[in-house]
């Protein structure tokens, strides 16, 4: 299997863990919107949403930063 | 270095993953079969309604909610532990992650779904995420067990990736696969030491994230106003009930699998020696929680929570809840204290007691509570149907096949952290002398009495 | 904007149950399997629950209260609920929207007066019950959970009439199926807000008190403790 | 590498029956009526108003489709004799009702009431079945869909209540 | 990478399969949306119609919601001044009753042991060539009847129908008949109401006042204002059921003791000598005989030691019921429920004898002219269904919804009696226990379909509640009503009856209100100020032309009454002989008794064994215990400490007649010496019931005058 192959694949696999982080995201957005619109209590949501998203992503960031680094490491042995 | 042209000493980590005895299938099968029942079984819920289960008003939650709580509980083994020990630079942690994390990864997954079996209309599961309500526990608890999924998987990969690696070099099986995992990991420093830094920064991570899951399991119950779930210290009550049950878990499967690879010589006597002492220290924090929650509500005298204290003490649930101090209190008290009987059986034996002990715990916090109401009401009688029981025995065989299916796929201990060990340690130790020791070390006379002494 | 609320005095109670069957018919509540009702899954809104007993033998005062939901101010149930099934109206009114439960029970486990049912199985009816059935209500699908709602469809139906003759909701308008029937009309009904409703009047009565009012629940169903008259 | 794009067949293939039978379920509401019955003529050409037929848009939750003795009050002699008209006359001579299918229903735990929506609220007839009387044969699928996402655009846009249990029971 | 054909193969099977499954998941979430249209049809209009309920003696008024035509729920009349809009359990659930599945479609005739559907004609032809040849043989004396109605005008139009054939073997099992037994035996007059307005003590002799009596939702409410009025209710009972949950005091006795409490009030009254002796003097026949009587059997501290009743108590008693202004000792139907109900209520009518019946009432005739207010059973005639078992020349038997198998406890007797009948015809809109054993069932229309009427008295007022057929009899019943004039009419046992219908007899029955012209329709709340008096005047507050016109306000309306009758203080003539006071049965006094006795209580779900065919009911009707669908048995705490019985445990009770299991219950409600259980449970006729009969299980011991059996002389063991 041909290197470019699988480094498309990888960066698939990456991408997964970004969607998930970027749809986390959305879903607390939306879901602090709605609470906003049923005028419900805001506190809880908003910092929930806030610690939550924040780990989702240095989580992807770390990953992200271990890719690059390794690939990185590998085209300069080469 | 390359890994190539390193013979390999470790050939044993390498050998499950190329080998694969009968009996290997014969579990599986058996395993899978116990699994597919509880997934038809399952399905026979769906069609007629929960109502083929044994709950009733006023007990409307019960062994889903059980189950769900345990084995979130376990899943506390891994990711925890082993931050900890690398945290806190153990040694003798370096056989041991692996396998820890491994248990999280799984375990987690099939803990979380079970609130899903446990709902009334799963066809209605996407209202979650249109109109859900951040107020709810139960969505935070769907944040943070999603959060350590992710973390604790990230956290499996990472240390994952050498030797994903290693297995990419030695090439023939699944080749491509190890190909695309391994990230092109070639063992250069600047390599290892980005992959060094990931790993530190997600140890820190993790733990406040594993310690907020339980926390937040114990809240569903905690927030509420029923007498006996109603609260302070639940949080930290049930963190300390999962690590407990966790290192349980964990000394079980090591001890399992040191016994089905031949693991002897990587998981030593002393391995155990260390865990078994955590685990002693752990049984007596949970008796000193368990003894200051009741204690309180005794002591309070409110007659709801009498209610169900009594009925934990000597009413329907006395036998559980003798049996539960038991097996978590008296029995591995007993053993771990004793250095006689504090050899691997002893362990081992301790730990199951352990796991079931703290299953029972689960089942003696949910179920009298709901039991006994506030209102006269007679008391709820709740017995599990079939199908429950046999729900859990399907999840409990999905671990031990994941496990299986992991360690053919990956090494169950962490090779390169051997290795590691084996060239570092040495003068880790040393310099660990020089920096907490008083008195002036020289180094090449302590790490040529360390060398002596490996 | 009203406060809706109820005042049962229990000192005319009669404990006829009829509160209890009027709902049971006006809001097509499932009548369950005999198995399933032997097991505690039998489904009531309105229950009677029988009380301690004051007094020894013969000299006893039997306490039975009729028990719907509490229709609390401050309801433990919507706290929880992670789909906004249940959530408390501006009228006051705790309302439960049935397509939008997902069945996880967690209202229920936190309900201290466990006024919450849920439906364990579908079975088909009786035909009496069947063919009687209330079109103002719906019949609930299997797995979500139920409760009272202060007959809510009544009051959907009576504020169309009245805006339908240009005049605003009056007392008498909207009455629960369990007020209309009482007997002895030991059942008080309106909107707390207004002083001068006689529900407000009774609320504020020395006999008045709130089922578990202890847990800040706030109920707006509230009781007159039965009191001999006499010296 | 083929899995893989077996795997991306298999999803496509998942959207694409999610689509279809979407489709198939959408126009499943389509109905044959038994008789070919034209608000052209009716709504559109005698200038019938809807109210004459479905008598109880103003006073009551539905509408109400109308019965033989609606129809018999024209009927009752063949007018001009269509070959509809004389299916109509049958009906009438035989009091029998007519078999109509509705087309729009709501589901049991919402309440809609016309009298709500016309009475009081003064809607149009058209904003929620089109502009019948343009039609020279009976309507086969909803105009706008009962959906309660259509209901909640309209209650949002004429700031109506959009409180839940105001139309859930 | 080129494509071979496997590969192909692969990805077209992989795309075929997610295909179905995204389609069939898709059209299983979807599905139900496009089922929706075939159902709810037609425009939902809704429409209401008055009625009354027949379910038990009380005559409610009903309001009944239709939606389309078609009945769907049943409420309270908010102007009837019986339940002024409330309704009990029972009334709820007529509709269910309508609906009922098990009902009776069509006539039908049993042949070898199975019944057939036959129609009418062919039913009716059979009763009268039957009739006819009895007739023919002059054996009029071997035709019986047991009939079970609340109408009076259904009563009469029975009696009429069997004096018309000249047999005095007639049972009319009517509640309020019964309760007026004891005054017809002593050709007293009885009392038509208790006058609630002056009342302020009322001492309630084991009736189940407001749940099975004359009419417990009036009763439910005047009690309430009785004690608003600080008046006190005192309730003498076996057991302690809701009905006496707001007494001030219960006093716990034995049913068979009522007379012993009665007397021993009256032996303190006497000595106190706070008694009404102008009445006593012109009213009370042999009022010293009497008094010996009392003074040397009754004393509190004998009763005392005979029924375990606290003499202090019994003397507070007397004392405040002497002191009271308008005392009245109250009974019903229920007295006759023991070994010697008769006695008791003897003993109670001349306890209130001793305060000249100052609470109770009577209408003038000119309140209700030309209108018979209660059945005319003579007093004399005591045939009831027991007799069935002793007389073997019985022909024909006639039941009106009378389940008397189901109610007496020597059933199986009764069985082999009427099953040795030739010709047994049963008109019950049900098969039930004893219309099992019928030949011939012409099933009665539902309560929603018939038309009939209600006469009360009990509020004070005469009250005629109509009620009308609400819808159009559902399947090919009919009217017994109609039967029975029609067979009157083809037999011409009355002159001009020839094709005459139950509704032109009951027309004719009710005229003569017409005529009077006084009272008023149900039209509203008893009229005031202005409105009283023009009322009272003559002035029709809903004015109708004619006598048909009238009708229809009758039907519309739900009925007729009279807010401001003549009412007169009730002073009758006492004519008791002090023998007739004497104990028939002297059972072993009550807490002494070795042995636990059985008492059989009613549930306000269940009238005489008719009603708990319903699920409504059924489900309900031990709810509050939290016991469903089956037979419960209350103790008293400290008994069943003594017998070492767990709340909630199953228990074994062991009578003569065998052993049934059910769950024992601590309750302080019960007595001591008792173990309680609800009637109502057990049918066997239906499969959709539960639970057991106590009734079965218990003693043959009778009421000897109504055949009415005992429910609390029956030895028990509980183990």
């Amino acid at each position: 299997m041909k290197e470019r192959k699988i480094y498309f694949i990888q960066l698939v696999t990456l991408s997964f863990n970004w969607v998930l982080a970027v749809s986390v995201t959305w879903w607390f957005v939306h879901l602090v919107r709605v609470a906003h619109e049923l005028n419900d209590t805001q506190t809880a949501s908003i910092s929930i949403s806030i610690v939550a998203i924040t780990i989702f992503w240095i989580l992807s960031g770390v990953l992200t930063y271990v890719f690059f680094s390794l690939h990185k490491q590998e085209r300069v042995q080469e | 270095m390359t890994y190539r042209d390193m013979n390999d000493e470790d050939e044993t980590l390498f050998k499950p993953i190329y080998q694969t005895g009968k009996n290997f299938y014969i579990l599986a099968a058996i395993f899978s079969t116990v699994f597919l029942i509880g997934i038809g079984l399952y399905i026979r819920q769906l069609v007629l309604g929960l109502g083929v289960t044994g709950m009733n008003e006023p007990v409307t939650w019960a062994f889903y909610i059980v189950d769900f709580v345990f084995f979130i509980g376990i899943s506390h083994a891994g990711t925890l532990i082993s931050a900890i020990l690398r945290l806190s630079k153990a040694e003798w942690r370096r056989p041991i992650t692996r396998m820890a994390e491994v248990i999280t990864g799984i375990v987690l997954a099939i803990g979380g779904l079970h609130p899903i079996i446990d709902l009334g209309r799963p066809d209605r599961i996407m209202h979650l995420f249109e109109r859900g309500r951040l107020q709810s526990p139960l969505l935070w608890d769907v944040t943070s067990i999603t959060a350590y999924f992710t973390a604790s998987t990230i956290y499996l990969y990472l240390p994952l990736i050498p030797d994903i690696a290693l297995l990419r070099d030695r090439g023939g099986k699944l080749e491509n696969l190890y190909k695309i995992l391994a990230w092109g990991y070639k063992g250069t420093p600047e390599q290892k030491h980005a992959l060094e830094k990931a790993i530190n920064i997600l140890m820190v991570m993790v733990i406040p994230i594993a310690v907020s899951v339980h926390t937040i399991i114990a809240w569903i119950f905690g927030m509420t106003l029923q007498p006996g779930w109603h609260s302070t210290i639940f949080g930290p009550y049930f963190v300390v009930g999962a690590i407990y049950s966790g290192i349980a878990a964990l000394l079980i499967v090591m001890i399992v699998f040191r016994k089905a690879y031949h693991f002897e010589d990587y998981l030593k006597e002393i391995h155990f020696q260390y865990l078994g002492t955590l685990l002693l220290i752990m049984s007596l924090l949970w008796t000193y929680f368990t003894f200051a929650e009741y204690l309180t509500a005794f002591y309070g005298h409110e007659p709801a929570e009498m209610r169900v204290f009594f009925y934990k003490f000597n009413g329907g649930y006395a036998p559980f809840f003798w049996l539960m101090v038991f097996c978590n209190f008296i029995l591995p008290v007993v053993i771990l204290s004793n250095r006689r009987l504090k050899k691997l059986p002893g362990i081992l034996m301790a730990s199951i007691a352990v796991v079931i002990g703290m299953w029972l715990e689960r089942l003696i916090i949910i179920i009298p509570t709901l039991a006994n109401p506030r209102l006269p009401y007679p008391t709820g009688v709740y017995i599990p149907s079939l199908t429950e029981i046999s729900l859990f025995a399907a999840a409990v065989s999905a671990f031990v096949l994941g496990f299986m299916g992991f360690s053919k796929l990956f090494p169950l201990i962490s090779i390169w952290e051997i290795k590691e060990g084996r060239l570092q340690s040495v003068h880790e130790v040393s310099a660990r002398l020089r920096e907490y020791l008083p008195g002036r070390h020289d180094e090449k006379q302590v790490e040529a009495t360390l060398k002596a002494e490996i | 904007m009203p406060k809706y609320g109820m005042v049962i005095d229990l000192n005319k109670c009669t404990s006829c149950q009829a509160c209890v069957t009027a709902c049971k018919l006006e809001n097509n509540v499932q009548i369950v399997p005999i198995e399933d009702a032997i097991n505690g899954r039998a489904m009531f809104w309105m229950k009677m629950l029988t009380m301690e007993y004051d007094g020894d033998y013969p000299d006893i005062k039997p306490k039975a209260l009729p028990r719907n939901c509490m229709q609390c101010d401050e309801p433990p149930c919507i706290k929880v609920c992670p789909v906004r099934a249940t959530y408390k109206r501006d009228d006051g009114i705790v309302a439960q929207i049935y397509p939008q439960c997902i069945g996880c029970r967690y209202c229920m486990a936190n309900c201290p007066y466990t006024v919450k049912v849920f439906n364990w199985h579908k079975t088909e009816q009786p035909q009496e019950i069947e063919k009687s059935y209330n079109p103002d209500v719906s019949v609930r699908p299997k797995g979500v959970v139920e409760k009272c709602t202060f007959c809510v469809h009544r009051l959907q139906i009576a504020q169309e009439k009245a805006k339908a003759e240009h005049r605003g909701l009056e007392p008498g308008d909207y009455v629960p199926a369990c007020v209309e029937v009482c007997p002895v009309s030991a059942i008080l009904f309106g909107d707390l807000d207004d002083p001068q409703s006689d529900v407000s009047k009774a609320s504020r009565d020395y006999r008045a008190f709130g089922l578990l009012e202890e847990l800040g629940t706030v109920p707006k169903v509230r009781y007159l403790n039965a009191i001999e008259s006499e010296e | 590498m083929k899995k893989i794009f077996v795997i991306l067949a298999t999803v496509t293939g998942f959207v694409a029956g999610v689509f279809a039978v979407n489709k198939i379920i959408s126009n499943i509401d389509r109905a044959v009526q038994p008789i070919n019955f034209s608000h052209a003529v009716h709504a559109g050409k005698f200038k019938i108003p809807c109210m004459a037929c479905h008598q109880h848009v103003l006073t009551n939750a539905r509408a109400g489709i109308p019965n033989i003795e609606v129809c018999s009050a024209c009927h009752s002699s063949p007018l001009k004799g269509g070959p509809g008209e004389k299916l109509v006359y049958d009906y009438v001579t035989e009091h029998k009702q007519i078999p109509w299918y509705s087309i729009y229903y709501v589901p049991s735990y919402a309440y809609f009431s016309h009298r709500r929506h016309v009475g009081i609220g003064k809607l149009e007839c058209t904003e929620c079945h089109g502009d019948m009387a343009s039609l020279a044969s009976p309507p086969t699928k909803q105009f706008l869909q009962v959906k309660m996402s259509n209901c909640l655009n309209c209650h949002v846009k004429r700031h109506v209540t959009t409180d839940c249990s105001h139309c859930h029971r | 990478m080129q494509i071979n054909r496997r590969d192909f193969v692969k990805l077209l099977g992989g795309s075929l399969i997610g295909f179905t499954v995204g389609g069939v998941g898709e059209a299983l979430l979807k599905i139900p949306n496009a089922v929706m249209p075939i159902l709810y049809k037609g425009p939902k209009t809704e429409s209401w119609k008055l009625t009354t309920c027949a379910k038990c003696p009380g005559a409610c008024g009903l309001r009944i919601r239709l939606v389309d035509g078609l009945p769907v729920q049943a409420f309270g009349n908010p102007l009837s001044p019986i339940n002024f809009g409330g309704v009990c359990p029972m009334g709820l659930t007529s509709v269910e009753s309508l609906y009922n599945p098990d009902r009776l479609m069509s006539p039908m005739k049993k042949v070898n042991g199975k019944f057939q559907e036959i129609s009418y004609t062919e039913a009716y032809g059979a009763i009268v060539s039957e009739l006819r040849k009895n007739i023919r043989q002059g054996d009029e004396h071997k035709i019986a009847f047991i009939a079970q109605t609340e109408s009076v005008f259904m009563a009469n139009l029975i009696q009429m129908f069997m004096n018309g054939i000249g047999s005095r073997r007639l049972y009319m099992d009517n509640f309020v008949g019964n309760s007026r037994l004891p005054y017809q035996n002593l050709k007293m007059d009885h009392p038509d109401f208790i006058d609630f307005e002056h009342t302020d003590y009322l001492l309630n002799f084991g009736s189940q006042i407001t749940e099975i009596s004359e009419s417990p939702l009036f009763f439910s409410r005047a009690i309430n204002s009785l004690r608003e009025r600080k008046g006190k209710l005192v309730t003498v009972a076996p057991k302690l059921t809701p009905s006496g949950f707001k007494t001030s005091r219960w006093m716990p006795v034995m049913p068979e003791n009522f007379g012993d409490i009665a007397l021993a009030i009256a032996y303190v009254i006497i000595s106190d000598g706070t008694y009404d002796k102008s009445f006593v003097q012109n009213h009370f026949e042999d009022f010293d005989t009497f008094r010996e009587l009392v003074i040397q059997n009754y004393t509190p501290s004998a009763v005392q030691a005979r029924v375990g009743v606290d003499a202090d108590q019994i003397i507070s008693t007397a004392r405040e019921f002497a002191n009271a202004s308008a005392p009245a000792a109250y009974f019903d139907e229920a007295i006759l429920h023991s070994s010697n109900g008769l006695r008791n209520a003897y003993a109670i009518i001349a306890l209130n004898a001793l305060k000249g019946f100052a609470a109770f009432g009577k209408l003038s005739e000119a309140g209700l002219k030309g209108l018979k207010i209660d059945s005319n059973r003579d007093g004399g005639n005591t045939w009831n269904k027991n007799n069935l078992i002793g007389e073997s020349d019985i022909d024909v038997l006639f039941i009106y919804r009378s389940n008397f198998i189901f109610n007496s406890p020597n059933a199986e007797d009764l069985r082999k009696a009427v099953s040795r009948i030739p010709l047994v015809v049963s008109f019950s809109p049900f098969i039930d226990e004893t219309t099992e054993l019928a030949d011939l069932i012409i099933p009665d229309h539902d309560d929603l379909e018939k038309l009939d009427a209600y006469l009360s008295t009990t509020i004070g007022s005469p009250i005629l509640s109509m009620q009308q057929p609400v819808v159009k009899s559902f399947y090919s019943t009919v009217h017994t009503g109609d039967v029975i004039t029609s067979l009157i009419g083809d037999l011409n046992l009355q002159e001009g009856w020839k094709d005459r219908s139950y509704e032109s007899y009951l027309k004719a029955a009710i005229k003569p209100i017409y005529d009077h012209g006084v009272g008023m329709l149900m039209s509203q709340k008893k009229p005031t100020g202005i409105e009283k008096s023009l009322q009272q005047a003559g002035w029709q507050l809903v004015p109708y032309s004619d006598f048909d016109d009238f009708w229809q306000q009758l039907l519309r309306y739900g009925g007729w009454w009279n807010p401001f009758p003549k009412v007169t203080g009730y002073t009758p003539e006492v004519l008791l002989k002090t023998d007739q006071l004497m104990s028939t049965k002297d059972k072993g006094s009550h807490p002494a008794a070795a042995q636990l006795r059985l008492n059989i209580f009613f549930r306000n779900f269940d009238y005489k064994g008719n009603l708990l065919r319903n699920p409504v009911l059924t489900e309900q009707f031990g709810m509050d215990r939290d016991i469903y669908y089956t037979t419960w048995v209350e103790v008293n705490p400290k008994t069943a400490e003594k017998l070492s019985i767990a709340h909630r445990s199953k228990v074994k009770i062991k009578t003569e007649k065998g052993g049934f299991e059910a769950i024992a219950i601590h309750s302080p409600t019960t007595m001591p010496g008792n173990i309680d259980i609800p009637f109502g449970l057990g049918h066997t006729a239906d499969k959709r019931m539960l639970g057991i009969n106590p009734v079965h299980y218990s003693d043959d011991v009778f009421d000897e005058h109504t055949g009415e059996p005992s429910y609390s002389e029956t030895l028990v063991k509980i183990l």
